[in-house]
C-alpha cells in the first residue's frame, strides 16, 4: 500500500455562470490597474490522502467516494481528480 | 420546446399563417402549463378574490392588502420543484428570487420570505436527505443574502415525494398606497431590460416545470446569484421613489416572451423589441434562445425617454446593467426583430392567452376502502412510543432550519419562528402575523377535507398571535392533470378551499398551480399549500414564560379523527382512515373566542393542535417552557374515545390555552357565554410531562429528556 | 453630532442601523455610499452588516476595497469613534483596521440565535456606559463568524486591552469565544452580534437594556447636541 | 503576449483547522466505509486568463495581484500559483 495525494477541483460545468468569478474579477481585480487578466473562474478544491495500492485504484476509489456522498452535483459542476505520489 | 399538434393548428389558425420557429419557440413557452394555467384557469375563477381590502390593479403578479394609515401589504407564492428536485441548492435558491421579483414588481419592499418543503423519507432515503439539506442551504444563502428575513414555513417528508422535492417559497412585500406601480404605457414609451445578462441557463425551464421529471439530461439549471438581485432591488426601489418606472414585470417562467407578451397583453398595448440589444452572456445565442432563457434576476421596465437618464444613473450606481431592448406601439402586436429581420411578429392577445382546457376528472379508485381503518398492533409503551414520535422528523423541532435563516434582519420580527405563525411589526404601528401550511397526509385520503384543514391549519396559527386572518395564498400542487384521477383531486381541493374562503370571507390574494409532479414511482399525494396574512390592529400575543400552577385550558372537540395521522403513519404504518373534518361553525366559533380572549390580555400563551395531536401540542408548549404538565385525558371534550385516539387525533379547531389560575373564572365566563366547547385539561408543573385517563398513567416522560431528543434529532440525522 | 453609516453593495442592515441611530436615540445619521468619500464633520462611523459583495472571495474582502475605506482609515487615526457590525467587522479586519480573521463557522452553517456577550473592555467609545463582566443578550446571524488570531496576537490582545467581547458560551469555535475586538487605541470596535437588533423592548424578548447601552455609550462619547 | 491560465489554489495554513474538511473525513470514517482515507483538507481555487509575455511574468503577476489585493488572508491562509499554457 502506498499513500498517494489526490486533489479533486469541482468547478461549473462551461456555459454555467460563474457569479462570484465575475465579482472578483469586476469588483476586485478590473478596478485596480490589472487589466492583463480576462476571466477569473472560481473552482473548489479537496485534497484526499489516501492509502492504497496504486495509482488507478485511488482515482477509481476518490470517485466513487465523490459520487456517493454527491460531493457535486453532475448538474452543475464538473470534476477533475488528479492523483499525485505524497 | 414544442406544442401539442393541435395547438399547432390552433396558433396557425389565429395568425392565419405558419409561425417561424422562434414565434414557435415564444408560443410554446407562454403556452406551457406553468405560464398559461391552461388546465387550471377555467376552474381557478371560483376563488373568491375580492374584499375590503384587496386592491386590484392590472398586470400585478402578486396580491395587494390595505392594511390602513396609506400602507400597503403585497404578498406572492412561487414553486420551484422541477429545478430544485435536480438541482436542490441552486432550485430552492432561485425560487426564493423569483418570488422577491413578484413583490418587487408591484412597487414594494419585499419584507419576508417563508418556504414550505417536502422531501422523502430522511430517515431511510439519503437522496431525500441531500435535497432537504441543499434546498434549505440554497435558501437559506439567497434570502439572508438579501437581508430579507425568512420568518417562518413548514416542512414535511413523505415517501410519495422519493427522488423529488416541493420547494415552495411565498414572499410578503410591505410599502406606501401611493408608491404602488399603478402598471401604465403609452406609444413610444421605452422597454427596458434590467438586471443580470441573458444567457442559456434555464433555457425550456417552464416547459420543464410541465413535464414529469424523468430525463437526466437538463439544462434548466439556473444559478443563482443573489448579490446582483439585492442591487436591483435597491436600484428599483429607489427608481420607484424618483417616479421613473410606468409599467413593471419580473422575468420568471418562460423568460422574456412571457414577460413582454403578458405585459403587453395586460396593458393593451404593442411592444417591438430587437434581441440584439438584449445584454447576453454569451455571443452566439440565437433568438429564439434570447426570448425563452429563464435567466434570473432580470427585471422589464416601462419607462421613457425623459425619465431613462435617470434610470440609468441609478443602474450605474449600483453597477446593474439596464438595456432598451425595444418600444411601446399601438397595434397590440409582440414584434421582435433582430436587427432589421423580423423573427415574430404576433397578437399579443394570441400569445397571452393559451386555449384553455376542461379536462375530465374522475373520483379516484383508490378512495373506495381508504377510510377503513385496519387492526393497529397494540403499544406496550407509550411514553417511549411518544419519545420516538417526538424524534421523527416531522415533529422534532425545525430550528435546524429556521436556525440557518436570517429571521430578524430588517428588525421587523416581533414574534420569531419555532412556535405557531411569526409576527412582523408594520410602520403604521399594526402587526402582520404569517404562516404556511399543508398536509399532503390528509389530502391524500381526502383532497377536499385535506385542503381545507390546511386552511384552517394556517389561520388557526395565526390566529394563535392574535391576528385575523386577511387574505389567502394558495398554491396547489398535483400530478398529472391529463389524468382524470389526479384532476379530480385538484378540483376537489379548490372546492373546498373556496367554500372555507367564502365562509369565513377571506379573499384569495395570490396563488400558484404547479402540475405534473410526478416522481418515478408515480404522482405524489394532493399537496395545497396554504398560506395565511393576519392583521393585528393593537399588539400581538408575545408568550410568556409558563410557571408551575399555570393551568391548561383546551378549545374545541377532539373527535375520532385519526386518518392521516403522524400516529397512523408514522407509528403504524397506516395509511388510512378518516381524515379530520372542518365544521366551518365550530371553526369560526372557536376562531373568534380565541381573539376576542387574546384581546383581553390575560392569557400566558396559546397554541394550536396540528401534527401529533392533543399530546405533540401539550409536549411542544412543555418542552419550549421547560416545565412539566398533568393532563387528564377523560376531561378532554368531545366524544368519548379510547386513550391513544385522545391524544393523537388530528382533529382541527383546538387551540391549548395557557393561563394564571387567578384568570380562569374570567375565561370560563366568557367561553361558556359564547357556547364554546372547551374544558381545563391539565396543570402546568414538575419535571414531567403527563397524561393520564382516569388516574391511569398513559405517557410519563421527563421533559428535559423529550426536549433534547426533539430539539436536536433532526440536525442529527442530517449530520449523520 | 453626526453619525456616518456606510453602505456597501450587498450592506443589508444599513436601514436597520439608521432606524436605531435615529428613531430609538435621536441622533442624527446619513449614508455614505462606498465609492463616495466622507466629509470631514462626522462625529462617529458605523459599518453595518450584510453581504457585502454577496461575500464573495471572503465576507468583507472585496469591500475592503472601496474608496471610501481610505478615509475610514484617515478617520480611525483620528481618534473618530468607529464600529463595525458582523459584516462590517469582517471589513474592518480586511481593511487591515482590526486584528485577526474571521473564518467560516465550526457548525459549518448559517446561524441566527440569541446568546449572551460578557463585556470585557468597558473604555471604549462603545461600552463606556456597561460594566465590566455585565452580560447583555443579543442575537448573532451569520455563516463566518468564528473570529481567529494566533496564540502570539491573542496573548497581545489581551495585554493591551482590546477584547471587547467575548460569549459566554461556545457559539461558533471562535478563539477564547471572542465576539468583539477593538483597535490599539480602542476608538475602533468590531463585533459579529447586532446590538441593533435588540435595543427595542418590541423586538427584543429578552431584556432590552444592555444592548442600548452600546449606543448610550456613543451618546456618552459624542455628545448629543444637534 | 500570450494567453495563460494561472492557478491559485488558497488553503489553510497548517495548524488552522478546516471544519468542512473534517466534517467530510468523518462522514466517511465514521460510516465506516472507506478507510483508506486519512485525511481530507478543503480549499478554494481562483482560476485566472491572463495574457502576458512570458510564464514567469503571468505568475508574478499574479502573485502581486494575490498579495496587494489580499485574494488571500496570509493571516490563515497560503496560496500556491501555477502557470499553465492556454
Ligand atoms: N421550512 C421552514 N422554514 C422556516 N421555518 C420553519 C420551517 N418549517 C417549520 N418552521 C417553523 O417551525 C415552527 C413550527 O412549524 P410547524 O410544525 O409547521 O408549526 P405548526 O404545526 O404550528 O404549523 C414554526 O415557527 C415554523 O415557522
Ligand atoms: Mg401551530
Amino acid at each position: 500500500m502506498t499513500i498517494f495525494n489526490v486533489h479533486v477541483t469541482i468547478e461549473n460545468k462551461s456555459g454555467i455562470s460563474d457569479p462570484e468569478g465575475e465579482t472578483i474579477l469586476n469588483d476586485l481585480v478590473l478596478k485596480g490597474t490589472h487589466s492583463t487578466i480576462t476571466g477569473i473562474k472560481t473552482a473548489k478544491m479537496l485534497k484526499f490522502t489516501i492509502k492504497e495500492k496504486d495509482k488507478k485504484s485511488a482515482k477509481h476509489k476518490i470517485q466513487e467516494i465523490c459520487d456517493e456522498l454527491r460531493i457535486y452535483n453532475p448538474m452543475v459542476s464538473k470534476v477533475t481528480i488528479d492523483v499525485f505520489d505524497s | 420546446m414544442s406544442l401539442e399538434p393541435q395547438e399547432l393548428d390552433d396558433l396557425t389558425s389565429k395568425i392565419g399563417r405558419k409561425p417561424t420557429p422562434t414565434e414557435l419557440q415564444i408560443v410554446a413557452a407562454e403556452w406551457s402549463e406553468h405560464c398559461s394555467y391552461k388546465s387550471s384557469k377555467i376552474h381557478l375563477k371560483m376563488l373568491p378574490m375580492k374584499g375590503p381590502l384587496v386592491i386590484s390593479e392590472k398586470g400585478y403578479d402578486s396580491g395587494v392588502l390595505d392594511v390602513g394609515d396609506g400602507y400597503v401589504i403585497t404578498a406572492h407564492i412561487e414553486s420551484h420543484n422541477h429545478p430544485s428536485a435536480v438541482e436542490p441548492y441552486g432550485g430552492a435558491a432561485t425560487g426564493v428570487g423569483g418570488v422577491i421579483r413578484d413583490i418587487l414588481s408591484t412597487g414594494t419592499r419585499p419584507i419576508a420570505i417563508l418556504d414550505g418543503l417536502r422531501f422523502g423519507d430522511i430517515e431511510k432515503d439519503l437522496q431525500a436527505r441531500w435535497l432537504f439539506k441543499n434546498a434549505v442551504t440554497g435558501i437559506a444563502d439567497y434570502g439572508n443574502c438579501l437581508g430579507i428575513p425568512t420568518i417562518g414555513g413548514e416542512v414535511e417528508f413523505d415517501e410519495c415525494y422519493s427522488n423529488y422535492a416541493l420547494v415552495d417559497v411565498a414572499a410578503i412585500g410591505f410599502g406606501k398606497k401611493k408608491d404602488l406601480i399603478k402598471n401604465h404605457a403609452n406609444r413610444g414609451d421605452l422597454v427596458v431590460l434590467l438586471g443580470g445578462s441573458t444567457g442559456r441557463d434555464g433555457i425550456g425551464g417552464s416547459q420543464f416545470a410541465s413535464d414529469s421529471l424523468e430525463s437526466e439530461d437538463r439544462s434548466a439549471v439556473q444559478i443563482p446569484d443573489p448579490f446582483i438581485e439585492k442591487l436591483i432591488i435597491e436600484t428599483i426601489l429607489e427608481a420607484r421613489n424618483q417616479n421613473l418606472i410606468n409599467a413593471m414585470k419580473d422575468l420568471g417562467g418562460g423568460g422574456l416572451s412571457c414577460a413582454v407578451s403578458e405585459t403587453a397583453d395586460a396593458l393593451s398595448i404593442g411592444i417591438e423589441m430587437d434581441v440584439d440589444k438584449v445584454h447576453t452572456r454569451e455571443s452566439d445565442m440565437s433568438p429564439d434562445e434570447i426570448m425563452v432563457s429563464e435567466s434570473q434576476e432580470r427585471m422589464l421596465i416601462i419607462t421613457n425617454n425623459e425619465k431613462l437618464k435617470k434610470l440609468e444613473k441609478i443602474c450605474n450606481k449600483f453597477h446593474v446593467k439596464c438595456s432598451v431592448i425595444g418600444h411601446v406601439t399601438s397595434d397590440s402586436m409582440m414584434h421582435v426583430k433582430k436587427g432589421k429581420k423580423t423573427c415574430a411578429n404576433l397578437p399579443t392577445t394570441v400569445v397571452a392567452n393559451a386555449h384553455l382546457l376542461d379536462r375530465p376528472s374522475k373520483k379516484p379508485s383508490y378512495l373506495e376502502n381508504i377510510e377503513q381503518e385496519k387492526k393497529l398492533s397494540p403499544i406496550s409503551n407509550y411514553s417511549k412510543m411518544m419519545m420516538r414520535l417526538l424524534s421523527s422528523p416531522n415533529i422534532a423541532s425545525k430550528i435546524w432550519i429556521y436556525g440557518q435563516y436570517d429571521h430578524e434582519v430588517g428588525i421587523r420580527t416581533v414574534i420569531k419562528p419555532g412556535k405557531d405563525a411569526s409576527v412582523l411589526r408594520l410602520d403604521n404601528g399594526k402587526f402582520l402575523a404569517a404562516k404556511i401550511d399543508g398536509n399532503p397526509k390528509h389530502c391524500y385520503i381526502n383532497p377536499r377535507e385535506g385542503a381545507i384543514g390546511c386552511f384552517e391549519e394556517a389561520c388557526r396559527n395565526v390566529v394563535c398571535t392574535g391576528a385575523k386572518p386577511i387574505g389567502m395564498l394558495d398554491h396547489l400542487q398535483f400530478g398529472n392533470p391529463e389524468n382524470p384521477e389526479i384532476f379530480w383531486t385538484f378540483l376537489e381541493s379548490l372546492k373546498g378551499l373556496t367554500d372555507f374562503a367564502k365562509y369565513f370571507e377571506i379573499p384569495c390574494v395570490g396563488g400558484k398551480v404547479s402540475l405534473y409532479n410526478e416522481t418515478p414511482s408515480g404522482p405524489i399525494k394532493p399537496t395545497p399549500l396554504i398560506g395565511i396574512l393576519g392583521l393585528i390592529e393593537k399588539k400581538p400575543l408575545h408568550s410568556q414564560k409558563i410557571t408551575s400552577g399555570d393551568y391548561l385550558v383546551i378549545i374545541g372537540e377532539t373527535k375520532n379523527e385519526l386518518g392521516g395521522s403522524e400516529y397512523f403513519e408514522y407509528i403504524h404504518k397506516f395509511v388510512g382512515g378518516k381524515c379530520p373534518i372542518v365544521n366551518f361553525k365550530e371553526s369560526k366559533t372557536n376562531m373568534n373566542a380565541v381573539l376576542d380572549v387574546i384581546g383581553k390580555d390575560f392569557l400566558k400563551a396559546v397554541h394550536d393542535c396540528s401534527k401529533g395531536g392533543l399530546a405533540v401540542a401539550v409536549s411542544e408548549l412543555c418542552m419550549i417552557n421547560q416545565i412539566g404538565c398533568d393532563v387528564s385525558l377523560e376531561k378532554v371534550p368531545g366524544p368519548k374515545l379510547d386513550a391513544d385516539r385522545t391524544l393523537f387525533s388530528e382533529s382541527h379547531s383546538r387551540y391549548l390555552v395557557v393561563l394564571d389560575k387567578k384568570n380562569l373564572k374570567k375565561l370560563e365566563e366568557y367561553l361558556r357565554k359564547n357556547k364554546v366547547s372547551y374544558n381545563l385539561i391539565g396543570q402546568f408543573g414538575g419535571e414531567n410531562i403527563r397524561f393520564s385517563s382516569g388516574h391511569k398513567p398513559i405517557i410519563d416522560l421527563r421533559v428535559d429528556k423529550a426536549q433534547k431528543t426533539w430539539f436536536n434529532s433532526l440536525k442529527e440525522l442530517v449530520h449523520g | 453630532m453626526k453619525v456616518g453609516i456606510i453602505v456597501f453593495p450587498g450592506s443589508n442592515c444599513d436601514r436597520d442601523m439608521y432606524h436605531v441611530l435615529t428613531d430609538v436615540f435621536k441622533l442624527k445619521a446619513e449614508y455614505f455610499w462606498h465609492e463616495k468619500g466622507l466629509p470631514k464633520n462626522i462625529d462617529a462611523i458605523i459599518l453595518p452588516g450584510g453581504f457585502s459583495y454577496g461575500d464573495r472571495l471572503r465576507s468583507g474582502a472585496i469591500a475592503a476595497h472601496s474608496p471610501i475605506i481610505n478615509d475610514v482609515r484617515k478617520m480611525a487615526e483620528k481618534g473618530i469613534p468607529i464600529l463595525g457590525v458582523c459584516n462590517g467587522f469582517q471589513i474592518l479586519v480586511e481593511a487591515g483596521l482590526l486584528p485577526g480573521a474571521l473564518l467560516k463557522n465550526t457548525s459549518l452553517n448559517f446561524m441566527c440565535k440569541w446568546t449572551n456577550l460578557i463585556v470585557e473592555n468597558n473604555k471604549t467609545p462603545f461600552t463606556n456606559k456597561l460594566k465590566l463582566h455585565q452580560k447583555i443578550p443579543i442575537p448573532i446571524a451569520n455563516g463566518e463568524g468564528r473570529y481567529y488570531v494566533d496564540d502570539d496576537t491573542l496573548k497581545k490582545l489581551k495585554r493591551t486591552n482590546q477584547i471587547v467581547f467575548r460569549y459566554s458560551e461556545v457559539v461558533n469555535g471562535s478563539t477564547d469565544r471572542i465576539a468583539g475586538v477593538c483597535n490599539e487605541d480602542g476608538n475602533v470596535v468590531g463585533m459579529m452580534p447586532h446590538p441593533e437588533r435588540a435595543t427595542e423592548s418590541e423586538i427584543n424578548p429578552i431584556d432590552n437594556k444592555p444592548s442600548s447601552l452600546i449606543f448610550e455609550s456613543l451618546i456618552k462619547t459624542i455628545g448629543v447636541k444637534n
